[in-house]
């Protein structure tokens, strides 16, 4: 697990995951969309807690090689401001046969989305901004700071 | 029991409270006790089910017990990816 | 669907499918393993009928934005001669969410697999070489040419 | 009846036959009826269900009528990625 200010480089991270003994490897990206729940999105901040998003994002990594007959996988997550179309997180994963790439890429983007102490601020269009919520508490709508007054 | 606690807030909660740190001496025995002493400074609507929390840089339970000198984060809702 | 006697770039075909209403990209890539069921795999061939290889293809690739709300979605198989560790096959996809970019690229590399006239020869370490069975009749073993004898 | 069809070998059948292409005049109402016609060439051991065919360049069931002037492609087994 890695966290990082700079650009990603998705072929970069995929060369390091090169193996003679792989025959499928499942690569996922998470880019910033123009849009979310209706709004258009200008640009994101994310703040990560990175001593806990590293251990939590290792473990996640752990559990995945653990259920799962792999050769690799990683996962590399932004911080700080993105525009629009950049990678927000990569991960990539290679093992022998299929299956367990795809089943292991959607486990291991699945738990980094909602164990991770990551947080999304979107600046929209129209000059507001608002933190985005989790996936499970998505029913909920945005925690704009607005709202969440005591 | 009165008990020093450093609390961290991030994101929503650090934003809404104005700070990102404070010391408090506060009568708590769980990390949901802290919580809830703290709920005006970061956005008591958010239910303790969607927030995690962390003492002393491992993610624990909202039942676990804090210790005088303990520092607890309070992380609401995330959103990688 | 492209099927190319060259090298396949995964980052270039990547950049092709960038969407600004993105938010999900999942790549496939089916690598050359140095192993096949308990042999030493030394190289390979791949035989592909062009013309009917292209329209399958297409034809699965416009089943799958058919089924799943996607942004963009493509695939390129290689032909002739590949050494261990190239990659076979590239299925890359592009939709506003994760969910439907992990099945339609599962769809897409699970049809190709099984319906386009591609063979597979392998080229063993001791020697000899078998032309490699679909994963259906995967259970049948290797159509090595000795082995099908009339 | 007695029609020319083209036929064409790929891969396994067409190092089995040893040639990738010939015409023959046949006894044949259906593709399969060609492929029966032919085993000896291809290896019959291959059941035709692993087996795919093609009608002058369109994929075509097996009971798919053949027509005089026909070409029929013979796909053993496909394995692609």
């Amino acid at each position: 697990m890695r966290i990082t200010a700079d650009r990603i480089n998705p072929d970069e991270l995929r060369n390091e995951l090169v193996d003679a003994a792989a025959g499928a490897y499942v690569g996922f990206e998470g880019w910033i969309r123009n849009h979310n729940e209706g709004e258009q999105v200008l640009r994101l901040e994310y703040e990560v807690y990175e001593p806990l998003a590293l251990a939590e994002g290792a473990k996640v990594i752990a559990e995945a090689v653990e259920k799962f007959p792999l050769l690799h996988a990683e996962c590399v997550h932004r911080s700080g401001a993105l525009d629009i179309g950049e990678c927000a997180v990569w991960v990539g994963v290679t093992s022998a046969h299929r299956d367990e790439a795809f089943a292991a890429c959607r486990f291991i983007i699945d738990q980094v989305k909602v164990r991770l102490p990551i947080w999304k601020k979107e600046h929209y269009v129209d000059g507001h901004s608002g933190w985005v919520n989790c996936e499970r508490c998505a029913e909920h709508g945005h925690t704009h700071p607005e709202a969440v007054s005591s | 029991m009165t008990k020093n606690i450093t609390v961290r807030y991030f994101a929503g909660f650090r934003e809404h409270a104005g700070i990102d740190k404070e010391t408090i001496a506060v009568e708590a025995s769980t990390a949901a006790d802290v919580y809830k002493k703290l709920q005006h400074r970061h956005g008591s609507a958010e239910p303790l089910g969607h927030c995690k929390v962390a003492i002393n840089d491992q993610m624990a339970d909202w039942d676990a017990a804090v210790s005088d000198g303990d520092t607890v984060l309070l992380f609401p809702p995330v959103a990688g990816g």
